[in-house]
């Protein structure tokens, strides 16, 4: 059906979603840290904004629960604790060199293109006249995906990793109004803690590595290793007099 | 368990029994008590071997055939054990060895007690009786199961027993690859009893020789088989383990793993075709044929360029398998044509030569380890002289190697006998392919016997005879006798089964009569003074005959000629006139392999240098000159290190994954995960 | 029982003769070598005055000389004897053949190589060790043609019993069969080797270059010479025995009858006397060759003995 | 009765972690550790035999449900918890002497030991995948801390990246998780808290979930949890968390957590195979395992670090139980279930006897390990005869699962013997020819023994030694009820 045939809050919930999709590419054109973290705040709050619209729309209350967790967490706390490690580990001014900046976008529609795809699958499957975001919540947990994958900063992996959280978290509001609460709360607790952790962890690789530039951290690597000793691999040459 | 009283298995079990006591007992061997080994751990091992020996002979006397079974493994699988006339020939085999080593091992040992050689005592009882244990239980296994886990307990304790003394890098590297091949052998004979069991619906031996298998997958069950037991047995090319696992481990263990354990992997070469698989196919015996005159003759050759005398023990170990697996291919090959008769000949043959080198060749092990123990020498060329200071070991193991070498009337020969009249049968057959294959292999079996008698001429004359090359080797010493005993054992057998092998034969047929429902009635019809395999017009043998004409000629000899001369006098050597001899002026085994390494040239790679130093002056003469040469086995250097290398290289390449860069971690998964989506959708 | 009786001791006679007759057939091919050679001969029993000479005179051991080199001389003796027992040298089916078959036979060659072969090496003279080593290798290349040869010929028969395959040859008759012409060749050039006989070797000299059986038993004196000697004699008739048997049969007697075995002797001493002659006038006309020459002449020997079998298989089997 | 039992059984590590998150610096803690583990041990065999007598137990609340699958996994976890806590007490304080660890630290270690525990507890027994999933990410979080306790730049960097990539890992997980509510809720609609019950979605997988939905959260839980097992090429954590973390956490990671992963994997797989008929998840578990199982093996060979070649050996088996899952078919699934619980046994008590040759040796470099077996035998022959038990020798377990598995994989897939071979001889070799040099030769002048307990690892090595001779009834009959479970059909 097409959208002219939805009620207004649904209208608006699609465009809400798109906009949060849009949110996504921004994040990963962004080069500078301290935009970077504004923008994954909006994107949290036009989420949250998602979940109250439908909520009203659907008449699920408990939604009104997820939307205050996602408030909370995404719009709030993290970014905030984000914004306070950028600027004690004072890199708020840090900017990264983006590879291909064109490529990577063009590569974000694909994956866009991908999920819709992938959704097609299933999609038949919703009841709800929000069905049609499914696609984009796909689309917005591999684009933050797609973030970690390129950025060089730690803190713009987290911020890859904790979008790619909201965009499950969307997928399950827009797909069954939610996840039963004590998942929720359990998801909610999860991510709150992991986000403490990223931050005790900005300082240790600060302290240890200098730069929270994870493109460096590869003392554990193997591939220019050399091969054990041969005679470890207990070649005798039988014919040797022994 | 059933009740097994009044069968042989009670015998086994307390072989059993026994085995686990004497690897208890030789627990208690710490430094200080190291008695518990030499007369514990032996004192037991000595009745585990004849208990052994008992079982075995009472179901081969009685042709019984007992089973049992015990609530252990698998909740839907007990284990099952049975013994029967086969496993009672090689538990016969394994006894006897035992018994040998029981005798010999109390004094050998003593070296590792104290002195320089001094090692913790404990893991080596507990593992020889492991290893043992792993054989007898192996033998009694009833299913795929219990034969695994004991066949592999065999390997691994093995394994122990060679890298016992693991200071040294060759021990360590000689275990290594023995394990490895082991492993992989064992994982191989695994797919085997896969298909058998795949068809016949269950890991039980009676299921197996109840499935009804096709050609193809009957030939594969049996391809895997052949290799994983030709892995432990030591056939070429997969013998490269053997000759240097059996000179590195202690000779008491040398001689069990060359006596008793490579036999195993015949005993489940005959237990997987002929009893399990059922119907053999003349194609297999044609393989078999081929490999097996492959391993005798490639065996005697490199054994012939060897100068420790263990090592070239070792390589007639893969000598004397490839006779047994020619008599076992000719057996398949008549049997598969459908002339079960000859086919039980050729399998009397090989079983017999099974059992003989398991004498002869526990026999020699264990004389070459009397010899280590009084010079701690293995290298041909610093011994010489040594019938001097041992007299009885060199007469011993002179009969040893007379076995070896197939000559009247020993034991040895009476196996390739056989082994030749099978051959001899072949215009029996049909198909004119083999029926010229078999004449060519038992020619090839001739040329193995002649370079065997040189090689142990090479071997018994450089090390026994002549003059001492060294100083150790002059002050050598006779062994104790306990080692003597257990020498003697073997050596009385050897003549024994020599002497009289229609008793043999005859005692052999319950084991014919079980796998092929046929016995050798014409071969014994003439008494137990005439062996007629076929028929007395065919041929026919009288080693008693010729023992006692050897006696009448010694007699006669003695009466007229020695008796009333003046006694010999002793002069220095006349050597044509030259002047007085120096140990140095003797053939070295390497100078003596010379001429047959020229004339085989080719079969070795061989490195030979010379270094010469001249000295200075006008007219440079030599005044040093060091010859040295290397002969190195081809199939190790044309099948293994390939290998080795692919692996490594493989190993080399694969570090690319883990990079240590998180992206390339994150792509990975990233990847997987869209590749997944675009799977399923 | 009393056939059985005269067939054991027409075995045992035969024996003897064969044993007692050796010396002669060595005294008669020297004669002859000398007349063609344009010599004065030596008288036809000559061999039996050395034996008897050497029989006599004391023994002479190197002082390092081991038990061993003192029995190597019986063992040989008694193997060489064994088998001169079971050749039919006039007579078949004497019960004696069933001691042993060819292949026995041959082994009891290889045995008394074999210990021959530790005696060269007991003393620890270069010379030992040489002959020793040579002869083990040539050895090694003729026992598989002589068997080749041997098997031949036991396929043709189907027996390896030599009684019984004589027998067969005798009443088989003249038959053109290809692989006896190879066969025979192989088993005539391995005799050559085995009885070290020019051109693979020369009894005759002391030299290093051209030693190979006389190497090894160069320390011996005395009654051990005594016995070697004359077992190699005795090995040198078996094998012309053998040659005739399978070749030649005809003449030797298939039953007891006095009249037959008369036959029988004549027949065979003719033929040995002829065969020596053969074989003087090959020694005569053949050279001794260099000792890495003889791998190929035993190969082409072991060559023959192949094109026999395979002849026989292909040729003269269904 | 059962259920008090089995608050227990979570309870206890959970307040013993907070407790030790106060006194966790004492000297007193490693007692109080090995208490704690010893009362949920108890707990939970208890719980076990409940379970045994009465069979599969739901809590009223229907929060907690324990069946014949789970149970020896609970009973499991908690054991090697316990010995692995055994051997931690004098390894730490060894640690503590040599500096590497300070008071804060250890009292961080303590806590959140338990805490692991607690939430690989959690995992097993709820009956709901959402808390499944949570209790996965406690893991992780748990253990993220310990996996740096050293605080080396190295320690920092394996913690990240296993941070980062089990967290990505378990985010798809959780979109799984999503999926599958998403199906289950538009079968049923209503009741939303009891839609993703494991017992309700089990009920009702039969009626067949929607099958596309199905199969696209097996993809993103497979991916997810997969990260977890360690399968190739989602692997990359795990060498290094193992290699870096305090020994008795690559104990436990080993031993444990990649089970508990699986176990996750499993139940979805269950779920997947009632509601789609076709063998796709099976597959898909069959490809990854073989792939993990091949690449692990060859990575074997170019280690240097003794415990990141152990860690491939975890991937290697884990891949190994992986495909047999993957096969299905009672044999297989039976192997695969007793490969688990031997591979977890031995390999803790590897990993316990490596940490104190570590210390022997003081370092971690395979080619710096010399003559164990002279310097302190115990140690040696634990190493040696541990490393020959997961090389699959018998008479130990490790050979029974890997026969069954060989026979699974003969009757079923003939062809796939044939790689399978080829990993054991490869794996086989790259562990052995390294052990060998460790174990062997002679001793680096002036090497010491050091006080280490190795009770745990005799008896691990004892229980796997048993299950190779003889399994027991009472565990058969799990094995047994829980192959029905997955495979539907029982092995006997």
């Amino acid at each position: 059906m097409g959208i002219a045939a939805l009620g207004l809050y649904s209208q608006a919930i699609i465009l809400f979603a798109a906009l949060a999709l849009f949110t996504s590419f921004i994040m990963l054109a962004q080069a500078r840290m301290m935009p970077l973290i504004f923008t994954f705040a909006w994107q949290g709050l036009l989420l949250a904004v998602v979940s109250v619209l439908t909520a009203i729309a659907s008449k699920h209350p408990e939604l009104y629960v997820s939307a205050a967790l996602t408030f909370t967490l995404k719009v709030v706390l993290i970014p905030w604790l984000l914004y306070r490690l950028s600027i004690k580990l004072n890199m708020q001014y840090d900017a990264e060199a983006i590879e291909h900046p064109t490529l990577l976008l063009l590569g974000g529609v694909a994956l866009v293109i991908f999920s819709y795809f992938v959704a097609q699958s299933i999609i038949h499957l919703s009841g709800l006249a929000t069905r049609n975001t499914i696609a984009v919540s796909i689309a917005i947990e591999l684009l933050g995906m797609l973030l970690m994958c390129v950025r060089k900063s730690a803190v713009a992996q987290v911020i890859g990793f904790m979008s790619m959280e909201s965009g499950i978290f969307f997928a399950a509001v827009v797909s069954t109004y939610g996840m039963p609460l004590i998942v929720e709360l359990g998801v909610a607790f999860d991510i709150l803690v992991a986000a403490i952790l990223f931050g005790v962890f900005f300082f240790h690789l600060k302290d240890s590595f200098g730069s929270l530039n994870v493109g460096q951290f590869n003392r554990l690597s193997e591939a220019n290793q050399p091969m054990p000793l041969r005679d470890a691999a207990g070649e005798p040459s039988p014919g040797d007099p022994s | 368990m059933s009740a097994t009283f009044g069968t042989p298995l009670l015998f086994a079990y307390a072989a059993v029994l026994c085995t686990l006591l004497s690897g208890a007992v030789s627990l208690l061997a710490v430094r200080s008590r190291p008695g518990f080994l030499h007369f514990g751990s032996f004192f037991f091992l000595f009745f585990s071997g004849a208990a052994s020996i008992a079982a075995g002979g009472w179901t081969l006397l009685a042709k019984l055939t007992v089973t049992d079974h015990f609530a252990l493994g698998l909740p839907w699988l007990d284990w099952h054990l049975r013994i029967d006339p086969l496993s009672g020939f090689f538990l016969v085999l394994l006894g006897t060895l035992a018994v040998a080593i029981s005798l010999y091992g109390p004094s050998y040992t003593r070296e590792f007690a104290r002195g320089p050689a001094a090692q913790p005592l404990p893991p080596l009882g507990v593992f020889t009786a492991l290893f043992v244990l792993g054989m007898q239980l192996m033998l009694l296994a009833d299913d795929a199961l219990v034969f695994m886990i004991f066949w592999e307990m065999m390997s691994l304790c093995g394994y122990f027993l060679v890298v016992y003394q693991h200071q040294h890098a060759a021990n360590r590297q000689a275990a290594f690859l023995y394990l490895l091949l082991a492993h992989v052998g064992a994982l191989v004979i695994l797919l085997s009893f896969g298909v058998l069991a795949a068809f016949g619906g269950g890991l039980t031996f009676d299921q197996m020789r109840a499935a009804k298998l096709t050609p193809l997958w009957a030939t594969l069950s049996f391809a895997c088989a052949f290799l994983g037991f030709g892995t432990k047995a030591g056939m070429v090319p997969l013998h490269v383990w053997l000759p240097d696992a059996h000179p590195v481990a202690p000779s008491h263990i040398s001689a069990m793993m060359s006596g008793a354990m490579i036999k195993m992997g015949i005993y489940g070469i005959v237990r997987v075709s002929f009893d399990l698989i059922g119907d053999v196919r003349w194609e297999w015996g044609m393989v078999v044929l081929i490999i097996g005159t492959a391993s005798s003759l490639l065996g005697v050759l490199y054994a012939l360029m060897q100068h420790d005398l263990k090592r070239l023990l070792a390589y007639h170990s893969v000598e004397n398998i490839g006779i047994i697996l020619m008599g076992l291919g000719m057996s398949m090959i008549f049997l598969g044509s459908g002339h079960k008769m000859l086919g039980t000949l050729g399998l009397v043959a090989a079983l017999y030569h099974t059992i003989n080198h398991a004498l002869f060749k526990g026999l020699l092990f264990l004389g070459a380890g009397a010899v280590l123990y009084r010079t701690h020498e293995r290298d041909l060329d610093h011994m010489g002289g040594l019938i001097h200071r041992m007299p009885v070991t060199a007469f011993l193991f002179l009969l040893g190697s007379v076995a070896i070498s197939a000559l009247p009337p020993f034991n040895g020969f009476v196996s390739e006998w056989l082994t030749f009249q099978t051959a001899l049968q072949a215009p029996a057959l049909e198909n004119g392919l083999l029926r010229t294959m078999m004449p060519i292999a038992a020619a090839l079996l001739a040329l193995t016997g002649a370079l065997a008698a040189a090689c142990f001429v090479k071997a018994f004359g450089i090390a026994f005879l002549g003059k001492p090359r060294t100083r150790r080797v002059a002050r050598a010493r006779e062994v104790p006798v306990g080692m003597l005993g257990g020498m003697g054992l073997l050596a009385t057998l050897c003549l024994l089964l020599g002497v009289f092998p229609t008793t043999v034969i005859e005692a052999m047929g319950p084991i014919t009569q079980l796998l092929v429902h046929e016995a050798l009635p014409s071969a014994t019809a003439q008494g137990w003074l005439w062996l007629t395999p076929v028929s007395p017009q065919v041929a026919s043998y009288s080693a008693p005959f010729v023992v006692a004409a050897m006696v009448v000629v010694f007699g006669l000899g003695y009466l007229f000629l020695k008796r009333g001369t003046a006694p010999a006098r002793r002069v220095y050597a006349w050597d044509c006139g030259f002047g007085q001899l120096t140990q140095r002026m003797q053939y070295t085994s390497t100078a003596f392999s010379q001429p047959i390494r020229r004339v085989f040239g080719g079969v070795w790679k061989i490195e030979e240098r010379v270094d010469t130093l001249a000295s200075a002056g006008l007219i440079p003469r030599v005044t040093n000159l060091n010859y040295s040469l290397h002969t190195y086995d081809w199939s190790w250097l044309k099948c293994y290190v390939p290998i080795g290398r692919m692996v490594l290289a493989a190993a080399n390449k694969i570090g690319f994954i883990q990079t240590g860069n998180i992206h390339t971690y994150l792509k990975f998964s990233f990847v997987t995960l869209l590749v997944f989506l675009w799977i399923v959708s | 029982m009393d056939r059985e009786l005269t067939a054991w001791a027409l075995a045992l006679a035969q024996a003897l003769l064969f044993i007692a007759a050796a010396p002669l057939l060595a005294g008669w091919l020297q004669r002859v070598k000398c007349h063609m050679q344009n010599r004065d001969a030596p008288a036809v029993w000559q061999p039996y005055r050395n034996l008897a000479k050497l029989l006599r005179k004391q023994m002479l051991l190197a002082e390092n000389a081991s038990w061993l080199f003192r029995a190597v001389p019986y063992i040989v003796f008694g193997a060489v004897l064994l088998a001169a027992a079971v050749v039919p040298l006039f007579a078949v089916h004497l019960p004696s053949a069933a001691i042993a078959d060819m292949i026995v036979l041959v082994a009891f060659f290889a045995l008394a190589r074999f210990f021959t072969a530790l005696a060269g090496l007991d003393i620890g003279t270069a010379f030992g060790g040489m002959g020793a080593s040579r002869e083990m290798m040539v050895a090694a290349l003729a026992e598989p043609a002589m068997l080749m040869a041997v098997f031949t010929l036991s396929m043709t028969a189907s027996t390896t019993n030599l009684s019984v395959a004589t027998a067969y040859m005798l009443q088989a008759g003249l038959v053109l069969r290809p692989s006896f012409l190879f066969a025979l060749l192989a088993l005539a050039m391995v005799a050559v080797a085995e009885t070290s006989r020019v051109p693979v070797d020369n009894p005759a000299t002391h030299l290093e270059l051209t030693m190979l059986h006389e190497a090894m038993i160069l320390e011996y004196g005395g009654r051990h010479l005594a016995l070697i000697e004359w077992a190699s004699q005795i090995k040198l008739m078996i094998y012309s025995v053998l040659i005739i048997d399978f070749f030649f049969p005809w003449g030797i007697a298939t039953d007891f009858s006095a009249m037959a075995l008369a036959v029988g002797v004549i027949a065979v001493t003719a033929k040995l006397m002829l065969l020596a002659v053969v074989l003087v006038v090959w020694e005569t006309v053949l050279a001794k060759m260099r000792l890495f020459r003889v791998p190929q002449f035993l190969g082409f020997a072991l060559m023959l003995s192949l094109l026999a079998m395979l002849t026989h298989v292909v040729l003269e089997t269904g | 009765m059962t259920l008090t039992l089995l608050e227990v059984t979570l309870l206890v590590p959970l307040l013993g972690g907070l407790l030790l998150a106060i006194v966790g610096h004492r000297p007193i803690a490693g007692w109080i550790n090995v208490a704690v583990g010893a009362v949920t041990f108890g707990a939970a065999l208890a719980m076990a035999l409940e379970v045994f007598e009465h069979g599969p137990q739901l809590s009223p609340s229907r929060m907690f449900y324990i069946d014949a699958f789970n149970v020896y996994l609970v009973v499991l976890t908690a054991f090697v918890g316990l010995t692995t806590s055994i051997f931690s007490r004098p390894y730490m304080r060894h640690e503590v002497e040599r500096g590497r660890v300070t008071d804060r630290r250890l009292r961080l270690y303590h806590s959140m030991y338990q805490c692991f525990l607690f939430s690989m507890l959690l995992a097993l027994s709820t009956n709901n995948l959402g808390v499944l999933w949570v209790a996965m990410e406690l893991a992780t979080l748990t253990t993220v801390l310990l996996v740096s306790l050293y605080r080396t730049p190295e320690a920092i960097e394996a913690a990240w990246k296993y941070f980062i990539l089990c967290g990505v890992g378990i985010a798809q997980a959780l979109f799984g998780t999503v999926l599958i509510y998403f199906a289950a809720e538009s079968k049923l609609g209503g009741e939303r808290d009891d839609t993703l019950l494991w017992t309700v979605l089990h009920g009702i997988a039969g009626g067949g979930l929607d099958p596309a939905v199905i199969t696209l959260a097996f993809v993103f839980l497979l991916v997810g949890y997969g990260t977890k097992v360690g399968l190739v090429p989602l692997h990359n954590w795990l060498p290094d968390a193992h290699s870096e973390g305090p020994t008795p956490m690559s104990a436990v990671l080993s031993g444990l957590l990649l089970n508990v992963a699986l176990y996750a994997l499993v139940r979805v797989k269950m779920l997947v195979d009632a509601s789609l008929h076709t063998n796709l998840a099976g597959h898909l578990m069959m490809g990854f395992g073989l792939l993990s199982f091949t690449v692990a093996g060859l990575f074997l060979h170019r280690q240097h670090d003794v415990k990141r070649m152990f860690s491939y050996s975890s991937i290697e088996h884990m891949g190994l139980i992986t495909f047999g899952f993957g096969m299905g078919g009672p044999l297989a699934t039976f192997g695969a279930l007793l490969h688990m619980t031997v591979h977890s046994l031995t390999k803790s008590a590897i990993f316990i006897t490596v940490g104190h040759a570590c210390q022997l040796a003081g370092t971690q470099r395979i080619d710096q390990i010399r003559g164990l077996i002279r310097t302190q035998p115990a140690i040696g022959w634990g190493l040696l005869l541990g490393t020959v038990a997961i090389a699959g020798f018998p008479p130990f377990g490790v050979f029974i699962s890997e026969f069954l598995l060989l026979m699974a994989t003969m009757k079923a897939w003939p062809w796939l013997t044939i790689p399978l071979l080829v990993g054991f001889g490869v794996a086989f070799a790259g562990l052995f020819r390294h052990v060998q040099r460790m174990v062997f030769g002679e001793p680096p002048p002036g090497q010491k023994p050091v006080a280490a307990n190795m009770l745990p690892v005799v008896v691990h090595l004892f229980l796997v030694l048993w299950l190779g001779l003889a399994i027991p009834g009472f565990l058969s009959r799990w094995f047994e009820q829980a192959t029905v479970l997955i495979s539907g059909a029982s092995p006997l």
